[in-house]
């Protein structure tokens, strides 16, 4: 998890069996822990738990054996994935029943994936965006305009996405043209109008906003499914699956993005504008590429995420909702989105584990957002460097 | 160039390194190493790229904590002092890679260096002294520091680092990005320095001309003293070429 | 036949100052200028323009019968000029192999579908470079070739300098502008540095160089001819000898010292 | 006895919590009154969560509530937002709430849940009566300010309905956002078209905003606010400025009821850090309310939701509750005055007396 | 239109520019010394508020005081109690992650302002309602037809006015100003030439800070309300104005801070039914100006080069 990896040498990292072994059950390990907090309702589990992540997150730092296993984990990223996906559609199953559960599940997923975009405009081409919740917002108004006409909704998630970058576009000029915290600026300046618009506006249902139907797919409406088979599940159930599904592809995406040339330029664009553009890259092609594709990410995911909770309303715009993306982004590390995983679960689910200390909940979160950014400034998994040589037969000689 | 008037410091505290190891995040860098600069002599550190010759400044100047070890300045033990109080005793410094605040006119960017002067009077002399030696940094006055040329920026940096009126001046590399002309300027002005009873501690590639002025030399490989003599002595020195062939 | 680089009045203005005045400056296939001058005589400022990275005020460049006035620098990039940079721009936190495949890209397939999909011909490409970077810089120094994938930041200075050549090289260029390569190394590391880059010389006959240094011995073993500026004005053109001969060339430049 | 857990959702936290931490004292108080009950059947656990004024997290909350079955009803949500984004939910998983402080019409009005009830007024009933009663007191010509979330808009939407029947004549509409902090500029505007009365249709801070800058701007007008400035936070943070500011407020004042003085004294005897509030009362009885219907058949969702549906004549704290078919209670809202640091039921104020003007009238007539 | 009515707005429109332009100032201030955005900023202006209402509201209590006494004691509260909380960020926060990525620093900063926003809520009894500020300075009134101002009023814009200039000489013309810039740029060299980094640092801190607490004191003078949660859309506000007036110079926040209150002030008058748009043409305009001046109305002097 720390950038550790280098450290051990490529051929060493591909000793086969053993080590994939002690990788999968590492990763299952921690998804086990993390689908326990996610049902964990007594205080006293929730804080044990809490503090298990923690010592995991020190031995994998101070411990050579946790350096060691860390440095598995990032030479085996196929193992990693394919156990997380098994992990995830096992605590599915198990929860099958779970409403609440399932729905912070989806939500933690959905998050996540708005977190994937933004990983392509900040963490890899540096354009930032504050308004992130608005463009999730936009995908959700969308699936409440097209969602009971009679277009198929997996087309309305497209659509959904495709509004989002277009709405971007309005941004693009002023974004490409400065930057830092101008382009900053921007982004908030965007998000607030876009709010504000929203609720004064009475098109789209004003302040409060419109109903979304619910998603369907083949005919199957989600929010209808009881039981799977001979099994009562909950209807959030399916919901879960396909978010993990839409993050699972945004995951997909943005690693293959991430590992190609296209990622080396957004890098390249990101760090030092003058060398990149000395060397034939065009800074606005790749910030713009990032941005919309970004964007419409994020447009997906806010229209799953407003069929699944059935209404959007402006309030979903907000500023503070875009923080909380960006928290995840940071927190997680920017630009390793299996710590955007981490870190939307830290963000969205501890608070509700917080309830019993109700009107205090806020400041103590807060201040955990503070710690963590004080103790772990490069966020709980920082994001490895760029190592092709697995692509690369025989690797590097 | 002759220093402003007013009573010229008769250098008399010595700089002395004993056994100081240091390094950054990843490993020790320095490994015990001790060196001695001389009340109003001219003291030089060689050695190859990446020998260590910065990072010793550094840790004198308690920017690269020293890690075992200790620095003295006359009676003074500055180990680890916070920097502006090392500066405070009397140690002006030249940074490596002429360093030069980029956002701050050329002006301000010799006031800055002036900070510790109290006196109006002297600083306006000594600022006329440098504009004098570096008439290309009068001319660029109010041009934005950042946006000198490589050796215009050194020139600032010197410049910078002599607006006050210490006991021992540092440098380190300060002919970096100079021409030839401007070298020699440089070695000029660090001869000069010593006549006016100024302890100077020199780091420089220049290795031929910088023998010729220092009295007292150190020759650094791989964080390592490998050898050290008065300048003659080294001059002559085979060590000092296995140093430098040491390197990759 | 005509010059490869060919500037003419070439002139940029930084409000009341002329940095370049009315530039007259042409390269040859394969011919290695090397480019003196005091400091703060438009030296750099001559790169920067010829790379696009300030707009010139005015005159003529044209890089094989193409005309690059005033052109982006991703255009001139494309059209096979490379680049050093006086102060080092690497991406420090960013592995060799990056910093040495950004030399590369405009000419490699940087289509969102071979990133995503089609991976194949990406992959091809991948390990030719990989192979170029591995040689390049084995060339230099075989431990930047054993850590290509290690952060730049975790270089000695001189290994970075050589890096940042090996980034402008990967590209095959035209033509290679080099600001100052050896500042800050001993004459022994100068001395290497110019034996790899002679070596490669041979290598590539066609690339013609520009090469700004302050390190005589330099421009004498590899410049085939000089240009001293000052001021922003070409005060001397010719081989090296005479430029050491030259009465202006020393008042202004060499000093007593040569 | 075994326990029986209910639900309490508002909001704790950020700018509503006041109002939101005064529901959830009074619904806790409803329940360790009633557990000291001798006679009572089973203990109850009051459950409560923070819906942050934020639809989404209301979902999310409503939900975590509604699927744990060990809770068998809920006194939900203050903001309207939530309160109508959450009537689905509680309808889909069949947990019977009673709604302690939204005014929203729609909550009740919108759908025909059976699992949703009301014991508070909607905004309908103070449109009507403020249009109604200060035209009565000779009042003509309005200028309205109302804040863009649905309840400010709603406010605006009922009071111009039923001003336009009495005569009134609305001169200008200021929508303003909730959080917005200087009025000078539309309060200027507002001196230029000398209305009789300036209506504001928005919360607390905004209601205090509005007043104390009215003061400064040397603004004549009569302020005539809404339920949503009817808060011991209105008085206190407008201060003197606040004398003769009419509301209009779907309960009765405290000393009215019968019991009220009971609640007072047990609600400061329990010594909770913030004050019931506006809605404290509708929250205590909303909670009684529930405890009773569950005292009677037993912690049965579908059960209890039967019996609240048909509460008729119920002996609360805010008076007798009666739900229509919609289960919303039946109310008549009554004017307020803010008199001598408190509001004061109208018709016990000097104002009505007439010993006190109304700042407005003199300006009017 | 009535001219006084005129003048109403007008004085209207720069009082709320005086105020943006302080908290603006602000910004750019930390700005200028770390390159960070201290996004707590708007709610120290909530801390100043309250400091200055506790103090004198306490004293009040305690001993009868006079007006500009009562005043003096809640300006130093504020003063004292910013200055404190500035350190305490800036020590706690900022300086541990001057060397992290700037969106950390913002993000801690947010959260750090949560945190005094909160306190404030759960500390001050009933904090979440809004609280009457005391009126410390001299009432009465200027009336010039149908243009009535406090006299209150402006003494608070002329102060407001001077502070901002004070600060602006402070940066530009004192060694102080000087030292706080040279630590900015490169924190080795200002060492080097004998400036304490944590002084200078710190310093700016408590600076900003207690230009902060100022302005929180004048917006409960002003406004004679004040509540937990003011400091949220004034932070953002002030940001926005010292962003588009460019973060280069301490002038650019100032003309950001009038230009924004010229805007909103200007729509609401000019078609009222609409003045709910008014933060969205605000804030669309923002975006049109950063679009036309990517680096701020007083552009800032490129001083980058290779
Ligand atoms: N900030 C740093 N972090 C990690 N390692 C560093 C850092 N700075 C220098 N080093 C390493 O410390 C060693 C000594 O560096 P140093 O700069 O002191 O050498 P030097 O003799 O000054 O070289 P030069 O002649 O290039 O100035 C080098 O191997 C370098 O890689
Ligand atoms: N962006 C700029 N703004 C203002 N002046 C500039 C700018 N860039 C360069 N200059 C000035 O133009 C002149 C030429 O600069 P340049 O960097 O080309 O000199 P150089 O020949 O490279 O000198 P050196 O050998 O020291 O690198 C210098 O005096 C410099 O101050
Ligand atoms: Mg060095
Ligand atoms: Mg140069």
């Amino acid at each position: 998890m720390a950038d550790l990896a280098p450290s051990l040498p490529a051929d060493t990292a591909r000793t086969g069996g053993l080590a994939r072994l002690a990788v999968a059950a590492t990763v299952a390990l921690l998804f086990a822990g993390g689908g326990f907090l996610l049902h964990a309702e007594q205080q006293g589990q929730v804080i044990a738990l809490l503090a298990a992540f923690v010592g995991v997150f020190a031995l994998a730092e101070k411990v050579p054996v946790g350096r060691r296993i860390v440095g598995l984990c990032r030479a085996h990223p196929g193992t990693v994935n394919l156990t997380a996906a098994l992990s995830i559609l096992a605590i599915a199953a198990a929860l099958r029943e779970e409403h609440y559960t399932l729905l912070m599940m989806a939500t933690v997923a959905l998050f996540a994936t708005a977190a994937a975009g933004l990983t392509l405009q900040m963490a890899f081409a540096g354009v930032p965006n504050f308004a992130s919740a608005a463009f999730f917002a936009v995908g959700a108004y969308v699936a409440a305009l097209l969602g009971h006409t009679g277009i198929p909704h997996l087309l309305v998630l497209l659509i959904a996405g495709l509004a989002a970058a277009v709405l971007g576009l309005v941004l693009l000029l002023p974004v490409l043209r400065t930057r830092g915290h101008y382009a900053a600026l921007v982004t908030i300046a965007f998000g607030l109008l876009l709010r504000a618009f929203l609720e004064v506006n009475d098109v789209l249902g004003g302040p409060q906003g419109m109903k979304v139907k619910s998603f369907s797919l083949f005919g199957l409406d989600f929010s209808r499914v009881t039981e799977i088979g001979p099994y009562d599940v909950s209807f959030y159930l399916p919901y879960a699956l396909a978010s993990c599904a839409l993050f699972a592809l945004a995951f997909f995406l943005v690693r293959r993005l991430e590992t190609s040339f296209v990622g080396v330029a957004l890098d390249a664009v990101r760090s030092d504008e003058v060398a990149a553009s000395v060397f034939g890259l065009s800074i606005a092609r790749w910030k713009a590429t990032a941005f919309l594709l970004g964007n419409a990410m994020i447009g997906v995911a806010g229209a799953l995420y407003g069929m699944m909770n059935g209404f959007v309303n402006p309030n979903s715009a907000n500023f503070g909702d875009s923080l909380i993306m960006l928290s995840i982004l940071v927190l997680g590390g920017l630009g390793n989105l299996w710590g955007a995983v981490v870190a939307a679960v830290v963000i969205l689910v501890i608070p509700e584990k917080l309830q019993a200390i109700q009107e205090f909940r806020l400041i103590i979160f807060a201040l955990l957002v503070i710690a963590i950014l004080r103790f772990r400034p490069s966020g709980l998994m920082p994001r490895a460097v760029r190592d092709f040589s697995a692509l690369v037969k025989g690797g590097p000689r | 160039m002759s220093r402003t008037q007013g009573p010229r410091p008769e250098a008399s505290r010595r700089l002395s390194v004993s056994g100081v190891t240091t390094g950054y995040v990843r490993a020790d860098v320095l490994h015990d190493v001790s060196i001695e600069a001389k009340p109003g002599r001219i003291t030089c550190i060689l050695g190859a790229n990446g020998a260590g010759k910065s990072t010793l400044i550094r840790s004198i100047l308690g920017l690269t904590p020293v890690r075992r070890g200790s620095v003295a300045f006359g009676g003074d033990t500055i180990t680890n002092l916070a920097t502006h109080r090392i500066a405070a005793l009397g140690i002006a410094t030249v940074p490596e890679g002429n360093r030069v605040l980029p956002r701050m006119s050329v002006l301000e960017n010799l006031k800055v260096g002036g900070l510790l002067e109290k006196d109006r009077h002297r600083l306006a002399a000594r600022m006329e002294r440098m504009f004098e030696t570096f008439p290309r940094l009068k001319e660029r006055r109010n041009q934005l520091a950042g946006t000198l040329s490589g050796g215009e920026r050194s020139m600032l940096s010197i410049a910078r680092g002599l607006m006050t009126d210490p006991e021992l001046i540092v440098f380190d590399e300060p002919s970096l990005g100079l021409s030839p002309l401007f070298v020699s300027e440089v070695f000029r002005i660090v001869r000069q320095l010593k006549e006016e009873g100024y302890t100077i501690l020199l780091v420089e590639q220049n290795v031929r001309q910088t023998l010729d002025v220092a009295d007292d030399g150190y020759v650094l490989a791989q964080g390592r003293v490998v050898a050290a003599g008065t300048s003659a002595a080294l001059a002559a020195d085979g060590e000092l070429h296995k140093a430098y062939f040491g390197v990759h | 036949m005509s010059p490869l680089l060919a500037c003419s009045g070439l002139t940029m203005r930084f409000g009341g100052l002329t940095a370049l005045d009315a530039l007259d400056i042409s390269v040859g296939k394969g011919e290695t200028i090397g480019l003196v001058g005091p400091n703060g005589s438009g030296k750099t400022t001559f790169f920067n323009v010829l790379t696009g990275l300030y707009k010139p005020s005015a005159g003529a460049v044209q890089l094989a019968e193409q005309d690059l006035f005033a052109r982006s620098a991703q255009e001139i990039g494309r059209a096979g000029v490379a680049r050093t940079f006086q102060r080092s721009r690497l991406m420090l936190d960013q592995t060799v192999f990056d910093n040495i495949a950004l030399g590369a890209l405009n000419r490699l397939d940087l289509s969102l579908l071979s990133a995503l999909v089609l991976r194949g011909r990406f992959r091809r490409q991948l390990s030719e470079l990989v192979e170029r970077a591995t040689a390049l810089t084995r060339r230099f120094n075989p431990q930047i070739a054993a850590n290509l994938f290690k952060p730049a930041g975790s270089f000695t200075m001189i290994d970075r300098r050589r890096i940042e050549i090996c980034r402008a090289l990967v590209g095959a260029p035209r033509l290679l502008l080099l600001d100052e390569p050896s500042a800050g190394m001993t004459h022994e590391e100068t001395r290497a540095l110019m034996d790899d880059l002679l070596a490669f010389r041979e290598e590539m006959p066609d690339l013609a160089i520009v090469l700004v240094e302050h390190e005589m011995d330099v421009i004498r073993r590899i410049s085939d001819r000089c240009i001293v500026l000052n001021f922003g004005k070409k005060i001397f053109e010719g081989p090296f000898d005479a430029l050491i001969a030259d009465r202006e060339v020393q008042t202004a430049y060499l000093g007593g010292a040569q | 006895r075994d326990t029986v857990k209910i639900a309490f959702i508002g909001p704790l936290t950020g700018g509503n919590s006041a109002t939101g931490l005064g529901g959830r004292n009074s619904a806790a108080l409803a329940v360790d009154l009633h557990n000291a009950k001798p006679d009572a059947k089973y203990t109850y656990e009051l459950v409560p969560f923070d819906d942050e004024c934020k639809p989404n997290v209301g979902v999310q909350v409503a939900t975590k509530a509604a699927s744990d079955k060990s809770i068998i009803a809920g006194i939900t949500h203050y903001c309207s937002a939530v309160a109508i984004a959450t009537v689905d939910t509680y309808n889909r998983f069949g947990l019977p709430v009673v709604v302690w402080g939204a005014v929203l019409p729609e909550i009740t009005y919108g759908n025909d849940y059976k699992e949703i009830h009301r014991v508070n007024g909607t905004m309908i009933n103070e449109g009507k009566m403020a249009a109604e009663f200060l035209t009565k007191q000779g009042f003509k010509t309005f200028v309205v300010i109302h804040d863009t979330t649905d309840y400010g808009k709603g406010q605006n939407k009922y009071f111009a309905e039923n001003l336009k029947p009495q005569g009134g004549e609305i001169l200008a509409t200021f929508p303003v956002p909730p959080d917005q902090q200087d009025f000078t500029a539309e309060l200027t505007k507002v001196k230029e078209l000398k209305p009789d009365v300036v209506f504001m249709g928005g919360l607390t801070p905004l209601g205090v905003r509005v007043r104390s800058q009215m003061d400064r701007l040397g603004i004549p007008a009569q302020l005539a606010g809404v339920s949503g400035i009817m808060s011991a936070g209105f008085i206190e943070g407008a201060g003197p400025a606040a004398e003769g500011t009419v509301s209009f407020h779907n309960g009765a004042p405290l000393t009215k009821y019968a019991d009220g003085k009971a609640f007072m004294d047990a609600y400061a005897k329990a010594g909770y850090r913030e004050d019931p509030d506006a809605y404290g009362p509708f929250a205590f009885s909303a909670a009684n309310l529930i405890m009773d219907a569950i005292e009677k058949v037993g912690p049965d969702r579908k059960k209890v939701r039967d019996v609240l549906n048909t509460t008729k004549g119920y002996k609360a704290l805010v008076g007798e509750i009666n739900f229509d078919d919609h289960r919303q209670n039946i109310v008549s809202a009554n004017v307020y005055v803010s008199q001598d640091g408190k509001w004061v039921y109208w018709p016990d104020s000097a104002y009505a007396t007439g010993t006190k003007k109304l700042p407005g009238k003199a300006a009017s007539n | 239109m009535d001219p006084g009515l005129l003048a109403q707005y007008l004085f209207n429109g720069l009082m709320l520019g005086t105020i943006y332009a302080i908290v603006a100032v602000g910004f750019s201030l930390f700005f200028g010394v770390l390159d960070v955005i201290k996004f707590s900023h708007g709610d120290v202006v909530t801390v100043g508020a309250f400091s200055a209402f506790g103090a004198a509201g306490l004293m009040a209590a305690l001993v009868t005081l006079s007006g500009p006494l009562a005043l003096a004691v809640g300006l130093i509260a504020a003063l004292g109690a910013e200055a404190f909380s500035g350190v305490i960020i800036g020590r706690l926060l900022v300086l541990p992650l001057k060397n992290a990525p700037g969106v950390n620093v913002l993000l801690a900063t947010l959260m750090a302002g949560t945190v005094l926003r909160e306190a404030i809520r759960l500390g001050v009894p009933n904090g979440g309602n809004p609280k009457p500020f005391p009126a410390l300075l001299p009432e009465g009134v200027l009336k010039a037809g149908s243009f009535s101002v406090g006299i209150d009023s402006v003494i608070i814009l002329l102060a407001g006015l001077a502070v901002v200039l004070a600060t602006h000489l402070v940066i530009t013309r004192t060694r102080l100003g000087l030292s706080i810039r040279a630590v900015a740029q490169d924190e080795e060299v200002a060492q080097l030439a004998g400036v304490s980094f944590n002084r200078t640092v710190l310093g700016t801190f408590a600076l900003g800070s207690m230009l902060a607490g100022l302005a929180g004191l004048m917006l409960g003078l002003y406004y004679r309300e004040i509540n937990f949660n003011m400091g949220v859309m004034l932070g953002i506000i002030g940001f926005a104005c010292a962003v588009v007036g460019g973060l280069g110079s301490l002038i650019g926040p100032i003309i950001g801070g009038f230009l924004f209150a010229g805007v909103q002030t200007l729509v609401t008058v000019v078609l009222p039914f609409t003045s709910a748009y008014k933060d969205v043409v605000a804030f669309a305009v923002i975006i049109a100006l950063i679009g036309l001046f990517p680096t701020g109305l007083i552009a800032e002097k490129s001083s980058e080069r290779v």
